[in-house]
């Protein structure tokens, strides 16, 4: 059995130390904060202005000026402090941010990421996602390990226009856990009832 | 030495001239200069070069100067949530410089701070360097971005005093004060205008001097991602 | 009959213009404030981190946490905004100040300014006063036209350390009012009673 | 994760070494983390490089250090009012690196931005130029100025909140912002802890992750000139 999202979030959520501040990309990267382990303080950093970045609110306490990077509306905490578009990716490029979770569309053996467009087809745009994997002192990616056509998602090397060059620490899939090292990527934790046959059969990058 | 304005055609009135560069604040509809931008639209002025991180929606915020084709280059860094923008660039209607979000920071606040350059490792080997001048420090590799100086700049804060001091209000502060630093001339509108000396000189987040001219706004303050707690 | 300090700094008064933002530098700059004239309204940025600075206080409004760039006790103004030293600095650089008003030890004329040390003798620092004269729109230069031995101070060329390269637009001295022009320093104006001759004998510089 | 110390003593264990860079906030006399430097000089740490705009007074603030020679080198923009730290320099004592004060800023702002170098005109045609790489942008010409980390930075703060949220007052601002971002690891002191909550989040100066370690310090708030109206 594979991880589906939310197991993909929890273990992911395990990553995390106790005063960290963390960054969190839009998509299944969001979900990491519920299961942020029980004893473990993290700060959540948004990147268009906010550390400190609590849940979203009720529909009495939605509030226009108050939105998190995935412009989901979301609310404060105590600890909560906003400052602007230029401080903020002062911290994250300062190399302030301990840890970014981020999606991605493929990332290869050798830590390149790339997760902003499909030429031709869809773009959205890197958005922080440069920034963010360029300063960040640790990149964690979530993202399901094949696409839609059982083609692996953890490569040789990218095929798309890059977000960052040797940039991924740490990826978790569907299947696992796998990190970044000398030579290619290494099994680090497979998913409940995975073998490492399954793994093989979904993957194009080297595995160690 | 009045900078308040009775309107936002008032105060662009002489500030706006065909293949201009202009900067505006905002991140996606929050925190944008919705008053101005409208107005803008009510002009026929065009070919307008606009910096922003985003373009708002395809009816709202920057949104309606894409429809109503008066800008010909967006410089941001997503353009996602807004079919307009994404049809009128993958078309080639559209030019469209695309700036990782904070380097597209950066660059104003460099701009208004009279740095034309700096260094950053953001988006070295991607295309993002290519053409650019790539130079080492201490063995990693960074590469150089040019500061941005716009024509006129547009923000949006939450109360100004009669001098032009600002301040912004949680996360519509966003890019607004770099946005104010970064133009020739700066407008800004707010949701309240107050006497000066009611803000607290500790805790304006835009000083005065970056601010020429001033009005209050009307704000419909659309939401974007209406997401309740389960 | 020469212009004492006030009445220089009375000269310099009317450079301002309403809805300026304007730096004075330390000593004689710093009377300017006293004189400016009724109908102008300039708001004056101190380069620790300060627009809209007041008049020195009362012996009991004085305040540790509120001095000026010469570390002098001042007041605030209703218009005051405070920020830290590189938001000062920004604003400097980035043109946006209308003025600075400076001392100086020698200006060459091609508007060379040396205001910082003399080699092996006295080494103040600079402090913001490079900044300034590479980043304000317009920068006026207070000082005596000779100094105490009688030496011109407006010369060929700067004899000390410079502050900044043809810099300097307007000279107010003693003796008058000097432009640096294309071809040397002009005379805009003479101290009530000083003749050309008296100028001429005691400035080196070219004079138009 | 407790950010507060008892004292500057225990707040400073483990963060000293000789030969270290230590970037510390404050204008003169004014916001300067008096009662860390005062710890300091308890110390033995010695050969410190110390990046400061000014460096005290003979008897106050890094006057102190000065006079235990336990600092070589100070990266500053001014000396003036400082009798020792003039003869020490001018004796060859002391190593000194002058910094045009923007730069000096900006330099600190840099380093702790992810930012290696940026250009400025600050200084071009001057002794400060020498040796830097002169680039042109746009027919005018401008230096490369590095970015600074230090070590270890030390500011002043009026309020901190107890996850290191800082707010600073009037000009005892100026430094200590940039100052805070520069260290690899920053400790705070503050003339009054908060509860976490109590500074409003839209007024924080320094957020808390620039800020390590915080302690309440007792504030001398030495003047420097004391000067009254007439």
């Amino acid at each position: 059995m594979t991880w589906d999202r939310n197991q993909m979030a929890e273990r992911a959520a395990q990553e995390l130390q106790d005063g960290w501040y963390v960054n969190l990309g839009i998509g299944i990267p969001t979900l990491v904060s519920n299961y942020i382990p029980e004893g473990v303080d993290v700060t959540l950093q948004s990147e268009n202005g906010m550390l400190g970045m609590g849940p979203f609110p009720t529909e009495e306490n939605i509030d226009a000026d108050l939105i998190n990077a995935g412009k989901q509306t979301i609310t404060e905490l105590d600890r909560t402090a906003y400052f602007d578009s230029s401080e903020s990716f002062a911290m994250i490029r300062g190399g302030k941010i301990n840890m970014a979770i981020l999606g991605a569309m493929e990332v290869a053996e050798n830590g390149d990421l790339a997760n902003w467009m499909i030429p031709k087809k869809l773009v959205k745009g890197m958005g922080g996602a440069m920034d963010l994997v360029a300063g960040v002192k640790r990149v964690v990616v979530i993202m399901d390990h094949a696409n839609k056509k059982g083609a692996s998602k953890l490569l040789k090397e990218c095929t798309l226009p890059l977000t960052g060059k040797a940039v991924v620490d740490r990826i978790i899939t569907n299947y696992g856990v796998f990190d970044v090292v000398e030579g290619g990527l290494k099994i680090v934790e497979m998913a409940e009832g995975v073998t490492r046959a399954d793994i093989d059969a979904v993957t194009e990058a080297t595995l160690i | 030495m009045k900078k308040i304005y009775n309107n936002a055609d008032d105060a662009l009135a002489e500030t706006l001239f065909d293949g201009m560069t202009i900067a505006v604040g905002g991140f996606g509809l929050c925190g944008i200069p919705e008053n101005l931008i409208t107005a803008i639209r009510r002009t026929d002025v065009k070919n307008l070069i606009v910096v922003s991180n985003n373009a708002g929606v395809d009816d709202f915020g920057l949104g309606e100067l894409l429809a109503s084709r008066q800008i010909s280059k967006m410089v941001s860094s997503y353009v996602g949530e807004n079919a307009e923008f994404m049809r009128q660039y993958l078309s080639g209607e559209l030019e469209l410089e695309f700036n990782p979000q904070g380097t597209l920071a950066e660059r104003m606040r460099a701009g208004g701070a009279g740095i034309p350059g700096f260094y950053t490792k953001t988006g070295v080997g991607t295309v993002i360097a290519d053409g650019k001048e790539h130079k080492d420090f201490d063995g990693v590799t960074y590469i150089l971005e040019m500061g941005i100086i716009a024509d006129l700049s547009l923000v949006k804060a939450w109360k100004g005093d009669e001098r032009g001091n600002l301040i912004y209000r949680k996360t519509a502060r966003n890019f607004n004060p770099v946005v104010a630093t970064c133009g020739k001339v700066c407008i800004a509108e707010v949701e309240e205008i107050v006497k000066t000396g009611e803000l607290n000189p500790d805790l304006i987040h835009t000083p005065s001097i970056y601010v020429h001219r001033l009005i209050k706004g009307d704000h419909e303050k659309r939401i974007e991602q209406r997401t309740i707690s389960a």
